[in-house]
């Protein structure tokens, strides 16, 4: 039982920090709490492999350390310096709203899962609902905030939510499947890095909101 | 073995992108596509009159192969196409011998990440498979590194990216959905497992994991509201592979959807299919509004494919025998119209250097071949007999009929007839009149029309008599969808 | 058809084409006594009649092949019409003649003669032929739903037959929409005869005529043979008026006694009307020309309230 | 055996004409290409004899595709029909050969293409074959149309294509319950299905059939394309779209409702359709009064009729709904009729007029006149023409609009008072319609044949060679021959109608007189025979008085010389009925002071223009509407990335919220 509130303490950990995250001023900041929300996913799978006593959580939780909670906030804080990005985040919505939006989205959240859970086991409860919590919260980031990183950000958190989904649910995938979303995201990441590098060249600003050429 | 198929165009990916010579990489790049063709011939029949194939990771049921029969028949005419295209860039200064190596390598990868995504058993697998197609196909959508193609495939990447992860989160619920229905210790996202049970699934993870997919995947597929990157890629992508976006990669997420409908079909009967109906005729609506409103030649096509992909989730939708054949005979007909409108919106704006409609004029004049199977496109993509695409709606039309949904049949006529007028009034405002100054007369390359005429004799050919062979593979796809056709 | 029936046949057309004349000098002597004028004797229009077909004609150089050959179609048109319309005899014993088919005799001849009146290229001739036709075109439905509720009554639209049938029927036949009707018939043989106050067939004034417009490039023989046409129809109109709705004395069968007693009434019949006709060309002035409508549309909505009358009361 | 190839050297001659025209792209093949319609014409013409003699024909191919087997069928009433069509058709084919512009390679094709899709309509007993006839109809004509006008506008021809997609949309419809209900693709397989589609259902199929149709047919408010495709289009396209195009509609139209569907009790429906007719035909007598080109005029015309013919249809359909079957047989008769007739005198008209425009240069009436002296073999033909559009005795229309309304008369055998309100009003209108549209063709041959010229190219109209002239002739004659002997024709359509109304056989011809249930009949050799007698008689009277002595001069002109303008105009002409029917028209009128320098002379302007109801009121605003709507909805693809995120996003809360 000890597991269980450990994972439903850190699940509840994770979705503060994705309103962490949602009240970064910073783009330091944002990485950092991103990079923190990653580690502690990794946790959740590590506590999730100790009481199922399957390896291959193991080592979910292991690249879920490496990649997202190393690699890629090195990546991004890379970028960040290498593309001159300004610091400040430049909210569309400002931040008290967002957080105010987030805390909606917690409840839809809960709302949304509530028949599910009733089938479910313990662990399960409150954990689908936060990973959905955390899914919706990046993707509002991604709408509420103007920079091409932020919403890389955004998309990186929409996948965690996920991760705490697939994990706590179903305690994992197939193998292939996990290591090839794994591969997957990594190198979404990449590419979207590459395009944003290329951005910058070609609009000399790596704020989305100039990009509105194309419309009608 | 199913890997042949995925090998073929791996090795040819890699040979042209090793390639030092134009001709040598035009070589490879027809001759990869034509083999790939000839090597999805056996797997297609087996799967079709020998009952699905199912070997460890591959599972190829009729439905697979009827998306592996437009793969790699829409991406060799594609291939074909592309030689005097890029041939035209580089006369141009667009493209240098490096962007050609560049683009074939990502052509035929493309490729082989959409073979991947309808050969594989697993959800999930078909999942990474879909995602795949979304990096690849976001450099071929920036292959002219101008500011919009930039935006443009950001765009791509992101919003496909975001439906990707909802569909993922819909493929997980669907995996704990299973957990209950199969035996201990055997949870397993493979597609042929899970249909199997599929009656015995969990109703309520199902319903929002089908939301969550639908969505989704719906994003990728061009269904409105999720589909707004679609315009932006297609018209700033190059003209083959706004072909192959419209043709295929659509419905490479329409198969998804698909493959999620038929196990939601089975457990929750009515649910999926009410939601397709709805999505369709979104779909159609807002894009009817676009299509009378573009001016852009390839935003105008891509929100065809948005109106299309409607009719076709319509058609699903409403099931039946009726309504499966119609979207079925829809998916098969818009690959290959579609493929061909680009086609011939790719000669034209070559030759124009423009894609905005209302500065072309007089194509009767400067490019009457073209011409002629632009307008014979439009018929056919507007739904007139006798082509296939017709076959398709009318289909549809009696399957809802024949349902008693008479107000989604009659919002549906009136909307393909409006689709019509706003089609006609564009590809007639640029067939006629006078061409301006400095057009020259004459076709821009005569090889690319060989795809062209192939693809209208097969449109019309289609509409008008169906051979044998091709109704027995269709009534195979029908069986999956428990109608018999 | 046999030979009795071709001779009542041919007896009735030389009636026609002896009286009619006749029946307009009638109408002008009426009017001239009116006036306190003596006027021309009765016998005037015969000799005009004679008078022109003896002379050579003049035609415009505008005018085409058409021109010539107007005045024989309209002349037998009147002619056709002539057989078809009964005169002494109705009934079973009498012609079959459709009434339908008459009305569209008589657009034909209207027909011709507006054309006639578009050769030449003058201003009056198309100023007629366009007032003719703002008339006819009010004037020809008028007339059919008229025949249509005369037919609906008597069940057929044989001529012979209606006429027939009121003769036999007698007063049980009587009914409002007969009487709608016969007024209705009685303003379109004004307006179609061009008579007051659709027109004054006695004045040659621009800005008013009608008729006489349309006429005016016709000379000689051809002028003598569109009079005659015209007159012509004046009588069977007033032939189908008496026929139709006051039957009384025509001959139901073949008898000599009964044929003569059917002449007899027809004339006196015809003179009545003419005398009639006179009495309103006097007191009545010519209207404005667009006038005319609201008179028209009167008569129109007369025999469209007789049909409809039948068939509610 | 011979007669068995003729169905197919009717369809194979055109296509392979059209094919190899277009492979060879030779002005030679083109000139072969129009051999070739005329001779699969004259295959077609015995096909519907060798019909006619030993009934119902049916080819059938099978294909194991989902539509089962294509069938073509030929039956009587279809015969009669196809039998005057292809006539007609032989007959545009040589004047498209013999004109002289000469032949192009591209309307030959489509001159074979058309004629194919109508002959493969007319005899199609398969849903598909049906479709495909009627839009490949559309397109070819459209084609044959606008394709090959240097004109940068199209929205005309746009227009035409649209209302007619709209058209074949809603039967598209119509046919694809009609298959569903019976299951069968071939329609001769379908009969009476309004059984089983249920009152309601059925009344739904049959208006959607009548206005689909009725697209083509120029049915209110589908009207609009006419007049402009008439006023631009070259006169061998529009010659056969008023005539064979609208016979398919009639056809086909006729099949369905009585036929596959059957009228059961829909006598509000049947009332409808008579009302909409009504309008319709009242509204092109009108519109043909006020035209100042001829070919609008004929296009006017064409709705006249055929909304004469689809009140008469409506009327079978009434009668047959109270369950009078014979009054229904003469009135399908008697529509059918008007329709074989209407393209014999449109056909002969519209080559006509084209042949008027292309000598002269001009289309308007305005600059016309005076033709008859310099074109007497055409003015001759075309007063043929006229005088049959116009009814006129003895000619053909005159003898089909005497049926028409003599159907109409049968009031009395229905008791319901609805039904005898609506037929005297049907009555007046057909009336009033036919009055004012005779004054309409009046001024058209008034003011384009008579008088004197109006310009100097109606002045030296280019001469016509006999071979020009020869494909009228047998046009001419048949509206002689359909006028004078019809009732042989009659008696075989009477027999072809009754089955449709399901009784076994109407008499309606005894000798030559046509009647019904002996209320009056015509005897329209007999009337003819009394008109020929009158005239002849006339002239011999006057041969007896002595020869005509003949002196030309001038036009009399009350000493003033004639010159253009004192000539009276087709405006002048058809003003004072503008006048009576004011409110119809609605005229915009505006008078002008045009500033002069000198304070004596005051310029006045005066402007008269008559506006297109329909279209300014109706399809302009609707069309503003749907782009107002359409450029809103535009709005949404804002470029925004972050909009457009947000669309998945709510769309995604909403769908889990609503139906979690």
């Amino acid at each position: 039982m000890l597991s269980i509130d450990t994972i439903n303490f850190l699940a509840a950990a994770i979705l503060l920090v994705s309103l962490l995250v949602m009240a970064s001023t910073r783009m330091g900041q944002l990485v950092r709490s991103f990079a923190l929300q990653s580690i502690m996913l990794a946790a959740v799978a590590a506590v999730l492999a100790h009481q199922t006593g399957s390896d291959h959580i193991y080592l979910v939780a292991a690249l879920t350390l490496v990649v997202k909670g190393v690699a890629i906030p090195r990546f991004l804080t890379y970028s960040v310096d290498r593309l001159k990005v300004r610091r400040e985040i430049e909210p569309l919505v400002g931040i008290p709203a967002s957080l105010l939006i987030s805390g909606g989205l917690v409840i839809v959240a809960y709302y949304v899962t509530e028949p599910l859970i009733s089938s479910a086991e313990a662990v399960t409860r409150n954990c689908l609902a936060i990973s959905l919590s955390v899914v919706f919260i990046g993707m509002f980031m991604m709408i509420s905030r103007r920079k091409a990183i932020t919403q890389m950000v955004g998309l990186l958190m929409m996948e965690n939510g996920l991760f705490l989904g697939i994990i706590s649910t179903t305690y994992g995938m197939p193998l292939i499947v996990e290591i090839g979303i794994f591969f997957d995201v990594f190198m979404a990441v990449l590419i979207m890095g590459i395009f944003a590098y290329r951005i910058n060249r070609s609009f000399e600003t790596l704020d989305t909101t100039f990009m509105r050429r194309l419309r009608g | 073995m199913v890997e042949l198929l995925l090998l073929v165009p791996l090795v040819t990916a890699l040979l042209c992108g090793m390639s030092r010579s134009e001709r040598s990489i035009f070589t490879l790049s027809v001759a990869g596509s034509l083999i790939t063709a000839l090597v999805a011939i056996p797997y297609c029949h087996a799967a079709f009159f020998q009952g699905p194939l199912d070997r460890g990771l591959w599972y190829l049921d009729p439905l697979s192969a009827l998306f592996v029969c437009i793969i790699v028949a829409v991406t060799a005419l594609v291939s074909v196409y592309s030689v005097e295209y890029l041939k035209h860039d580089r006369q141009e200064g667009e493209a240098n011998i490096r962007d050609l190596r560049y683009y074939h390598f990502l052509l035929h990868l493309f490729a082989l990440s959409m073979l991947l995504v309808v050969v594989v058993d697993s959800l999930g697998l078909m999942w990474i498979a879909i995602e795949a197609t979304t990096l690849v196909s976001a450099f071929l959508v920036g292959f002219y590194k101008k500011s919009e193609a930039m935006e443009a495939s950001w765009k791509y990447l992101i919003i496909c990216s975001v439906g990707i992860t909802l569909a993922l989160l819909g493929i997980i619920l669907l995996y704990a959905s299973s957990s209950g229905a199969l035996p201990e210790g055997t949870d397993s996202l493979d597609w042929s497992v899970l249909r199997s049970v599929a009656e015995r699934l969990d109703p309520a993870l199902l319903k929002v994991s089908f939301i969550l997919m639908l969505v989704g995947l719906g994003t990728k597929a061009g269904l409105a509201p999720m589909h707004t990157w679609l315009p932006d890629a297609h018209s700033q992508a190059p003209t083959p592979i706004s072909a192959l976006l419209s043709a295929v990669l659509l419905n490479c997420a329409m198969y998804g959807i698909l493959r999620a409908h038929l196990l939601v079909e089975a457990a929750v009967p009515g649910f999926s299919s009410s939601l397709l109906v709805a999505f369709g005729l979104f779909s159609l609506l807002i894009a009817t509004a676009f299509i009378l409103t573009s001016r852009d030649l390839k935003r105008f096509l891509a929100f065809s494919s948005v109106e299309h992909m409607g009719i076709i989730a319509l058609g699903f939708g409403i099931g039946g025998p009726l309504g499966i054949f119609g979207a079925l005979m829809h998916l098969i007909a818009h690959s290959l119209t579609k493929t061909l409108m680009f086609f011939s919106a790719g000669n034209v704006i070559q030759k124009y250097g423009t894609r905005e409609m209302r500065e072309i004029k007089g194509l009767g004049r400067t490019m009457p071949v073209t011409a002629g199977l632009l307008i014979a496109g439009m018929a056919a993509i507007a739904g007139t007999p006798p082509f296939a695409i017709f076959i398709g709606e009318f289909f549809i039309l009696s399957g809802a009929l024949a349902s008693g949904a008479y107000v989604p049949a009659g919002l549906f006529l009136l909307l393909i007839v409006a689709v019509f007028a706003g089609m006609t009034y564009r590809v007639l405002g640029m067939c006629s009149g006078e061409p301006q100054e400095g057009v020259s007369e004459g076709e821009i390359g005569r090889w690319r029309l060989l795809p062209m005429a192939v693809l209208a004799m097969t449109v019309l050919v289609l509409g008008i008599y169906q051979p044998g062979p091709f109704m027995d593979a269709i009534s195979a796809i029908g069986r999956l969808f428990g109608v018999s056709i | 058809m046999d030979l009795t029936k071709l001779l009542i046949v041919l007896l009735e057309v030389l009636f026609l084409l002896m009286v009619s004349p006749l029946l307009t000098g009638v109408v002008r002597r009426v009017k001239s006594w009116m006036q306190c004028r003596s006027g021309p004797s009765v016998l005037q229009p015969y000799r005009d009649l004679w008078k022109l077909f003896r002379k050579s004609t003049v035609a415009s150089r505008e005018a085409s092949w058409l021109f010539l050959l107007i005045p024989y179609v309209c002349l037998g048109a009147m002619l056709c019409l002539s057989v078809i319309v009964p005169v002494f005899s109705a009934g079973p014993a009498g012609k079959t003649g459709d009434m339908l088919a008459a009305v569209y005799v008589l657009g034909l001849f209207r027909f011709m003669m507006v054309l006639g009146g578009l050769e030449g290229g003058s201003s009056f001739g198309g100023m007629g032929s366009s007032r003719e036709m703002m008339i006819s075109a009010i004037v020809e439905p008028t007339l059919l739903l008229s025949i249509f509720s005369v037919a609906a009554i008597s069940g057929s639209t044989d001529l012979s037959f209606i006429s027939g049938f009121f003769a036999s029927s007698g007063a049980e036949a009587l009914s409002p929409s007969l009487f709608l009707a016969a007024a209705a018939i009685s303003i379109s043989l004004l307006a179609e005869n061009s008579r007051v106050p659709f027109d004054n067939p006695a004045t040659h004034l621009e800005l008013t005529m009608v008729h006489e417009g349309m006429l005016l490039e016709y000379s000689g023989r051809e002028l003598g043979m569109m009079e005659l046409a015209s007159q012509l129809r004046l009588t069977l109109f007033m032939v189908i008026l008496s026929n139709v709705f006051f039957p009384w004395g025509i001959a139901l069968g073949t008898g000599v006694g009964e044929l003569a007693l059917g002449a007899g009434s027809i004339a006196l019949k015809l003179l009545l009307i003419s005398a009639g006709l006179a009495m309103v060309e006097s007191v009545m002035a010519k209207m404005r020309l667009f006038r005319l409508p609201n008179l028209l549309t009167i008569s129109f909505t007369l025999s469209l309230l007789a049909v409809m009358s039948y068939y509610i009361l | 055996m011979f007669p068995a190839i003729l169905p197919y050297l009717m369809l194979a001659l055109p296509l392979s004409a059209a094919v190899a025209s277009l492979l060879l792209r030779d002005r030679r093949v083109g000139a072969m290409a129009y051999v070739c319609a005329a001779a699969s014409a004259v295959s077609a013409a015995m096909w519907s004899v060798v019909v006619l003699l030993h009934g119902t024909q049916t080819y059938s191919w099978d294909t194991s595709s989902v539509w089962s087997s294509y069938a073509i069928t030929l039956d009587p009433l279809g015969a009669l029909v196809l039998l005057i069509s292809s006539l007609t058709f032989a007959c545009v084919a040589l004047y498209s050969l013999f004109s002289r512009e000469g032949v192009t390679v591209r309307g030959a094709v489509l001159f074979n293409l058309f004629m194919l899709s109508v002959m493969l309509a007319m005899v199609a007993d398969h849903v598909l074959l049906l479709l495909v006839a009627w839009e490949s109809m559309s397109l070819t004509s459209f084609l044959g149309a606008w394709g090959d006008r240097e004109d940068q506008d199209t929205s005309a021809g746009w227009r035409y294509l649209a209302v007619t997609h709209f058209g074949a949309a809603l039967l598209i419809a119509a046919f694809s319950f009609l298959a569903i209900t019976s299951g069968e693709v071939r329609l001769s397989a379908m009969l009476g299905l309004s059984g089983s589609l249920g009152p309601a259902v059925s009344a739904l199929v049959i208006l959607m059939v009548f206005l689909g149709f009725g697209s083509k047919l120029g049915l209110l408010p589908f009207h609009i394309w006419m007049p402009d495709l008439y006023g631009r289009a070259h006169s061998t396209i529009t010659s056969l779209l008023s005539t064979a195009a609208s016979n398919v509609a009639v056809l086909v139209l006729v099949r369905t409702v009585f036929g596959y569907v059957g009228v059961g009790q829909q006598q509000v429906l049947a009332l409808t359709i008579m009302g909409l007719a009504a309008l319709t035909a009242l509204w092109g007598a009108w519109q043909a009064l006020m035209q100042a080109e001829g070919s609008r005029v004929l296009a006017y015309s064409s709705m006249e009729n055929m909304g004469l013919i689809l009140l008469t249809i409506g009327a079978a359909m009434l009668f047959q709904s109270y369950g009078a079957g014979e009054p229904a047989a003469f009135a399908l008769m008697a529509a059918m009729f008007h329709l074989v007739n209407h393209t014999v005198f449109k056909a002969l008209l519209l080559m006509g007029a084209g042949t008027v425009r292309r000598a002269t240069g001009e289309g308007s009436m305005e600059r016309l006149g005076g033709l008859a002296r310099t074109m007497p073999g055409l003015s001759a033909v075309f007063l043929v023409g006229v005088l049959s559009v116009a009814a006129l005795p003895p000619f053909n229309g005159f003898v089909s609009e005497w049926a028409m309304f003599k159907s109409l008369m049968h009031a009395e055998l229905i008791s319901d008072p609805l039904v005898q309100l609506a037929l005297p009003l049907a009555i007046a209108v057909m009336a009033l319609c036919t009055a004012i549209a005779a004054a309409a063709y009046l001024r058209l041959y008034g003011f384009t044949f008579l008088g004197r010229p109006r310009s100097a190219g109606a002045c030296r109209p280019r001469p016509m060679a006999f071979s020009e002239l020869f494909p009228f002739i047998p046009l001419a004659l048949l509206c002689l021959l359909l006028g004078v002997a019809s009732f042989p024709l009659l008696r075989e359509l009477a027999a072809s109608v009754s089955p449709l109304v399901g009784i076994p056989g109407v008499q309606v011809v005894e000798g030559s007189s046509i009647s019904l249930l002996h209320q009056g009949g015509l005897d329209p050799l007999g009337l003819s025979a009394l008109l020929a007698g009158g005239v002849l008689l006339c002239y011999l009277a006057m041969r007896a008085l002595g020869p005509r002595r003949l002196v030309r001069g001038d036009t009399w002109d009350c000493g003033t010389p004639l010159d253009r303008r004192t000539q009276y105009t087709p405006t002048g002409f058809s003003q004072p009925l503008l006048k009576v029917f004011t409110k119809v028209y609605a005229p915009v009128t505006e008078v002008r002071e045009d500033p002069r320098p000198s304070p004596y002379i005051r310029g006045v302007r005066f402007e008269q223009r008559l506006p297109e109801v329909f279209l300014e009121r109706f399809y302009l605003p609707l069309s503003a509407a749907a782009i107002a709507l359409a450029m809103r909805v535009k709005r949404m693809q804002s470029g925004s990335i972050q909009a457009y995120l947000a669309y998945i996003m709510i769309t995604l809360i909403v769908l889990l919220v609503v139906l979690r």
